[in-house]
């Protein structure tokens, strides 16, 4: 928690934040196909970790701070994963409403 | 009907005995441990009582082996019980394919029944014994959920999609129906009774029954009379899909998914059409919500797949169907 | 009332007057509060019970109209839930208790916790508006499209009310996390804490991972209905199943911080009645952490006839099962620390022995709901409302009336007439069981719950449980009644009247302010009895 | 500084993180549960959520991005001049961090009012001609953007706060728990919209 990290650290965060943004209206624009919404997501995904580890400091704190950070997204996997299970096999029984 | 005081329900379809057996199989593991905890406490509690102020406990802290033991036992015993529920509950979920098909639409507060004959009752179920019969359930309004204890079976009503439920009826009979989702302030009034009756009972009964066609009859009126036909003509010259042998086909839809045009596409297809676009069709199919009651709705869905395909199947490996750019 | 000078410095003489308790920040007092508001929606609640069961006296609905009585069973169950089980353990002993055992001076956040007791005030005060202007009648489920369509209730305002109490439990939650994390006392470890409080820690995880979930949820339901947005309108086609993941993906779990607090309570009093190591200490405390988390994965278990794919409700049934198991691991131990103890039989060993036996029925009872095939016949009928009620009153009130009565001495510094609680804890276990057990047998007839006239058949059954409700009844008007009096006395409670270990009996009863004149240092395991006993013989 | 129940900063320091980044899961888990609509929703209705997204404002959710992430780096640069004692590095920093987290919003505004111009608010005035289903995306469109602008704005409220204790000189090298805390919840906010921004404004804008 006392480290500080550099200026520039943070201004190579910022760059890299603003080049993901950019990376991503571009990429919009390109058939992907099924992969455009994951690659979509990839990045923001990326953008995020960038953003919890330097600006937010994860990566010089305690890990129980790690855990605690890793947790929420590790829940909402479960509500994700878990729910969706149940959609995604509805149909196969062929029974309405099974 | 019932005793005035009944301990146990009736057991009058072919899956209630049981239900039953896995509920005495539970009921015997479950008296098991209370009474064993129970008079194990009770017993120590009388028997290590403090007999002066400062005694204190003997110096026991715990033993892996018992901790092991008082696990895996449980956890045995509750496998069973999982894998004994879940094979019962398959076969409550799977229709036979022999079922007679019988819809029921709840609405706040009353269960709409209409027989494939088309004889239609409101809150009673004539059933025969000793034939399966399949439930389509619908709702107009909220959730319900048709209930008949004296069977065992139970399912939700959930407006917007249709369920399933199936039962045989063993012994002849009059039971109760509740509705078991609770759906506002006739909750409680929303119930009803299933008469099971012989087979020869049962027929003389429906031939006594006023009806207005049968169900698919009905279907196809409708299908007249809301225009269905101007789009969804006989062959493939209408705007529409041809909707001979759609049922249960694989339909290819335009964002790139495919799905299997079940009860519940067919239901969507038409009160939502725009969710799911067959592949090569614009769409300009209009909604029936709102014009369509959901009995009117199980009515085209019962003419709909009657529809079978045009005898002049294309050969295996051909194309679909040609002009029909979504089927396969 | 005379104030006993040896206690002056007792948390509740000074600061006087309304305001320093209003705006006090010590989170006993915040406990004190936290006990009143809750015990008086015990009573609101109980009201609303007792109607319940005077209308279910008679088949026909005669009592009530149908409007009514789905009101009032609607807000017997949100009060309940919300504005008395789930705050009920953990907002007044464990604000009590959680910093005392952990040897700290307060909580983490002393102001965040006064919010929270004002937050939950203010969801009180919208629900209970939302009864003056009419009533909701949704169930406590919520469950749409009833609930964002049809209902003309006011079902907007209770969700908000709700929807706020939902913060305060996670403030509570939070504020314990971080106090267990960082303000334990030099020499506490992890292993050597007080069962209590893993249970605690394991409940407020519950209370910070899912509460936002439900409140999310309840906000949608509002949005629907204030604002007129489409989310589970299956006009447009919205899912109403998917309100029914989202609800149990809190509520199911919620039962967990419904019920581990009095397991943790019951842990505490097992050994304090017993004079004796828990047995087993770390099997109980890590089945704690387990039940809180596996508890996550099996909400679908209440939706086995709700249109739920049938394999999702495979993995909820199997998943179930395996969540029974550290609930029975627990129970075991506890059975086998009384085994060769020092019983007493002073009140808190009556509703310790209560609690077990209770929440063995309910808990086992919970099996019969989750074999998938069994629950079939037996979801939304009297059988799952005699099983919640065996574990949620059962258990969960059993183990806040016994734990009330275990620490009531060292939270007002007075004692209460023995006999009076042993025919009280009596007198609840007798009414208990007659107006539950019953239900078990009508549940399985097939009567369906939320019922506001049902058929004649099952009549008998449901007299003798309107019959037991008002023994029940009458046993918790004298718990208050004898309660309340001992207020009235001089404190007379010496530090620890039951000759029990913890740092909480260390300190006076009533503690004073700051709990420890000097930052306490611990140097033995919990329940250290018998080190104890040792010591004394050998002074 | 300290408070009476703590025994010392660095416990207070801890513990005041620790809290925070538990505040931050149950945000998670809030906006889990709208995240869990807006994925079973996408499933079931892809033709409705390109659709939807066709109305919104590509370019104003791309400034907005880029505005939150400068924000997000005043923000940083706050916590750091507190850490190293620099009181003007604070001051101009929060001040930064505020206008941008204005600029959103006023941004936010525009892009509201268009949508009920257009009749895209769902309930009784949602333009009839369209599939009903975009009815579900734009109901999560206004609850997922809109909660999240509710989080602005307390952000925004949070940060008048620490600026004027900065302003003060409250903060330093020894004592700066409550910017970093402050901080914390600025970043997550970011974070969120870092998600929204694809998910909302940018379904298949190749077609
Ligand atoms: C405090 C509250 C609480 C607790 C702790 C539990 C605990 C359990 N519950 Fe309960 N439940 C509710 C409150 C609670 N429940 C409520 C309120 C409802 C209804 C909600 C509504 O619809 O309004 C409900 C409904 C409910 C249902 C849905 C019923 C339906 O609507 O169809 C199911 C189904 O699986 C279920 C199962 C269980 C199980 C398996 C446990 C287990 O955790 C129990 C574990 C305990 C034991 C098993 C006892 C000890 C064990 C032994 C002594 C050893 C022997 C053990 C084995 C052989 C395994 N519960
Ligand atoms: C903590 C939770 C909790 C508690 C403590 C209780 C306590 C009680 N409950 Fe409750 N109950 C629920 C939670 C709880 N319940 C829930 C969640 C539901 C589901 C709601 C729904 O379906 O949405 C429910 C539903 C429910 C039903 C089913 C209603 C229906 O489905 O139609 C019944 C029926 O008997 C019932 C009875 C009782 C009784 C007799 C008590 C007794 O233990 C109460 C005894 C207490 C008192 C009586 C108060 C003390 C005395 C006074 C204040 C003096 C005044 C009293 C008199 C003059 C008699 N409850
Ligand atoms: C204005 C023309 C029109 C009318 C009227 C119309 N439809 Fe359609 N229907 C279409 C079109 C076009 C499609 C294919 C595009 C789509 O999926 O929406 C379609 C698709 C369908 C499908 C899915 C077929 C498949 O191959 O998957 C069904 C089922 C259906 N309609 C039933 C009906 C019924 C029943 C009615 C009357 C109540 C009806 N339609 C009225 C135009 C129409
Ligand atoms: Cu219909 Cu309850
Ligand atoms: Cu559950």
């Amino acid at each position: 928690m006392s480290h500080i990290s550099s200026k520039g650290l943070y201004y190579t965060i910022f760059g890299t934040l603003i080049a993901m943004t950019v990376v991503t209206v571009a990429i919009a624009r390109i058939d992907l196909g099924a992969l455009n919404t994951p690659v979509a997501l990839a990045i923001a995904a990326f953008k995020a970790t960038l953003v919890i580890l330097f600006f937010m400091g994860v990566k010089y704190n305690t890990p129980l701070t790690k855990v605690v950070a890793a947790s929420g997204f590790l829940w909402l996997i479960i509500l994700f994963g878990i729910t969706m299970g149940d959609y995604l096999t509805r149909a196969w029984i062929g029974f309405p409403g099974r | 009907m019932q005793s005035s005081f009944p301990l146990f329900p009736e057991a009058a379809s072919s899956i209630a005995s049981d239900v039953d057996l896995l509920y005495f199989f539970i009921l015997a593991v479950s008296s098991f441990f209370a009474i064993l905890v129970s008079a194990a406490v009770v017993y120590f509690a009388i028997k290590y009582r403090r007999r002066h102020p400062d005694e204190v406990g003997h110096d026991i802290h715990g033993s892996i082996v018992l901790e092991l033991v008082w696990t895996v036992i449980p956890f045995v015993l509750a496998m069973v019980m999982f894998f004994w529920g879940a094979d019962l509950y398959f076969r409550l979920a799977r229709p036979p394919a022999d079922s007679m098909e019988v819809f029921v639409v709840g609405k706040q507060w009353m269960w709409k029944v209409q027989h494939p004959e088309g004889v239609r009752e409101i809150n009673e179920l004539h059933v025969p014994i000793n034939r399966n019969v399949r439930i389509t359930l619908g709702s107009e309004d909220v959730l319900h959920d048709y209930y008949i204890p004296a069977f065992r079976v139970k399912m939700d009503a959930v407006p917007g999609k249709l369920t399933t439920m199936w039962f045989k009826a063993t012994k002849a009979g009059t039971y109760h129906i509740f509705c078991a989702e609770y759906c506002g302030t006739q909750h409680s009034g929303m119930i009803g009774q299933v008469i099971a009756m012989e087979e020869h009972d049962y027929e003389a009964w429906l031939a006594g029954g006023r009806t207005t066609g049968t169900a698919v009859e009905n279907g196809e009126r409708l299908f007249t009379q809301l225009a269905c036909i101007t789009c969804h003509k006989t062959d493939t010259s209408g705007r529409g899909p041809l909707l001979a042998g759609v049922f249960g086909s694989t339909v290819q839809l335009m964002d790139g998914r495919k799905v299997v045009a079940d009860e519940n596409y067919l239901r969507e297809s038409i009160m939502n059409p725009q969710a799911k676009i067959v592949l090569g069709y614009q769409p300009i199919m209009p909604t029936f919500q709102g014009t369509v009651s959901e009995e009117n709705l199980l009515q085209l869905i019962a003419y709909i797949k009657t529809l079978k395909a045009p005898a002049a199947a294309p050969a295996a490996g051909a194309p679909a169907a040609a002009g029909q750019p979504g089927r396969q | 009332m005379t104030h006993a000078g040896n206690n002056s410095g007792s948390y509740l003489d000074a600061p006087h007057g309304i305001a320093s308790w209003l705006l006090t920040k010590d989170h006993k007092r915040i406990a004190i509060l936290y006990l009143i508001s809750i015990t008086v929606f015990f009573m609101i609640g109980g009201l609303f019970a007792a109607g319940i069961r005077a209308e279910l006296l008679t088949p026909a609905g005669d009592l009530f109209t149908a409007d009514l009585y789905n009101k009032v069973f609607t807000l017997h169950g949100v009060v309940m839930i919300f504005f008395f089980l789930i705050p009920s353990i953990p907002a007044t002993l464990g604000n009590f208790l959680v910093p005392i055992m952990c040897g700290a001076k307060d909580l983490a956040f002393p102001r965040i916790n006064l919010l929270s007791w004002y937050l939950y005030l203010i969801g009180a005060m919208l629900t209970l508006g939302a009864v003056f202007m009419g009533g909701v009648d949704t169930g406590w489920t919520f469950y749409t499209p009833y609930s964002s369509m049809a209902s003309n209730t006011n079902v907007t305002l209770a969700a908000l009310g709700v929807f706020i109490a939902g913060f305060s439990s996670i403030l509570t939650g939070f504020n314990f996390i971080v106090t267990v994390h960082r303000m334990r006392a030099p020499g506490l470890t992890w292993f050597r804490m007080p069962l209590f409080l893993w249970a605690m820690y394991a409940t407020s995880l519950v209370m910070i991972l899912g509460t936002p979930v439900v409140a999310i949820t309840i906000l949608l339901v509002g949005a629907e209905r204030a604002l007129g947005f489409a989310i589970f309108d299956p006009r447009v086609g919205g899912d109403p199943v998917l309100f029914q993941h989202l609800f149990w993906f809190y509520s199911h779990p919620a039962v967990y911080i419904m019920i581990l607090p009095g397991m943790g309570v019951i842990s505490e009093l097992v050994a304090a009645v017993s004079r004796k190591q828990i047995f087993g200490y770390s099997v109980v405390a890590y089945s704690s952490l387990a039940i809180a988390i596996i508890g996550f994965l099996v909400w679908g278990h209440h939706m086995f006839v709700s249109s739920q794919s049938i394999y999702a409700g495979l993995v909820f049934s199997i998943i179930t099962m395996i969540v029974a198991v550290p609930s029975a691991v627990k129970t075991f131990n506890w059975a086998a620390t009384m085994y060769k103890g020092s019983i007493t039989w002073e009140s808190p060993t009556y509703w310790v022995i209560g609690f077990i036996g209770l929440f063995l029925v309910g808990g086992l009872t919970g099996l019969f709901l989750g074999a998938m095939g069994l629950d079939v016949h037996l979801h939304d009928t009297y059988f799952v409302v005699a099983h919640f009620h065996y574990i949620m009153v059962g258990g969960g009130v059993m183990g806040f009336l016994g734990g009330i009565h275990f620490w009531w001495p060292k939270m007002t510094g007075r004692t209460y007439p023995e006999t009076a609680g042993k025919i009280a804890a009596i007198l609840v276990f007798v009414g208990f069981n007659l107006t539950f057990f019953p239900q078990f047998v009508v549940g399985y007839l097939g009567m369906p719950r939320r019922y506001h006239a049902y058929p004649e058949e099952f009549q008998i059954l449901n007299v003798m449980s309107t019959g037991g409700a008002t023994v029940l009844g009458i046993g918790y008007l004298l718990i208050v009644t004898y309660l309340v009096a001992s207020l009235f006395k001089p404190r007379n409670a010496s530090a620890n009247p039951w000759g029990a270990t913890g740092l909480e009996w260390d300190i006076p009863s009533p503690p004073i302010t700051l709990n420890f004149e000097t930052e306490p240092i611990v140097t033995e395991d919990a329940y250290n009895y018998i080190g104890r006993a040792q010591k004394a013989r050998e002074n | 500084m300290l408070q009476h129940h703590f025994f010392n900063m660095g416990q207070q320091l801890e513990a005041s993180v620790l809290g925070m980044w538990v505040f931050l899961v149950t945000e998670v888990m809030f906006f889990g549960g709208l995240f869990m609509a807006y994925i079973l929703y996408r499933s079931m209705y892809p033709d409705a959520w390109l659709a939807g997204s066709h109305e919104l404002n590509e370019m104003l959710g791309g400034i907005n991005t880029v505005v939150l992430i400068f924000s997000s780096l005043t923000m940083a640069l706050a916590v750091r001049a507190a850490q190293v004692g620099s009181w003007m590095g604070q001051v101009v920093n929060l001040i930064l961090t505020i206008i941008f987290g204005t600029i959103f919003l006023v941004v936010k505004y525009f892009e509201y009012a268009a949508k009920f111009e257009h009749h895209l608010v769902p309930g009784p005035y949602f333009d009839p001609a369209r599939d009903p289903a975009q009815q579900l995306y734009f109901s999560l469109y206004f609850m997922m953007t809109g909660i999240h602008a509710l989080h602005m704005v307390v952000g925004i409220v949070l940060m008048l706060i620490i600026l004027r204790m900065a302003w003060k000189g409250r903060f330093s090298a020894e004592y700066y728990g409550p910017v970093e805390v402050s901080g914390l919840y600025w970043h997550f906010v970011d974070i969120v919209w870092i998600f929204l921004f694809p998910l909302l404004y940018l379904i298949g804008k190749h077609h």
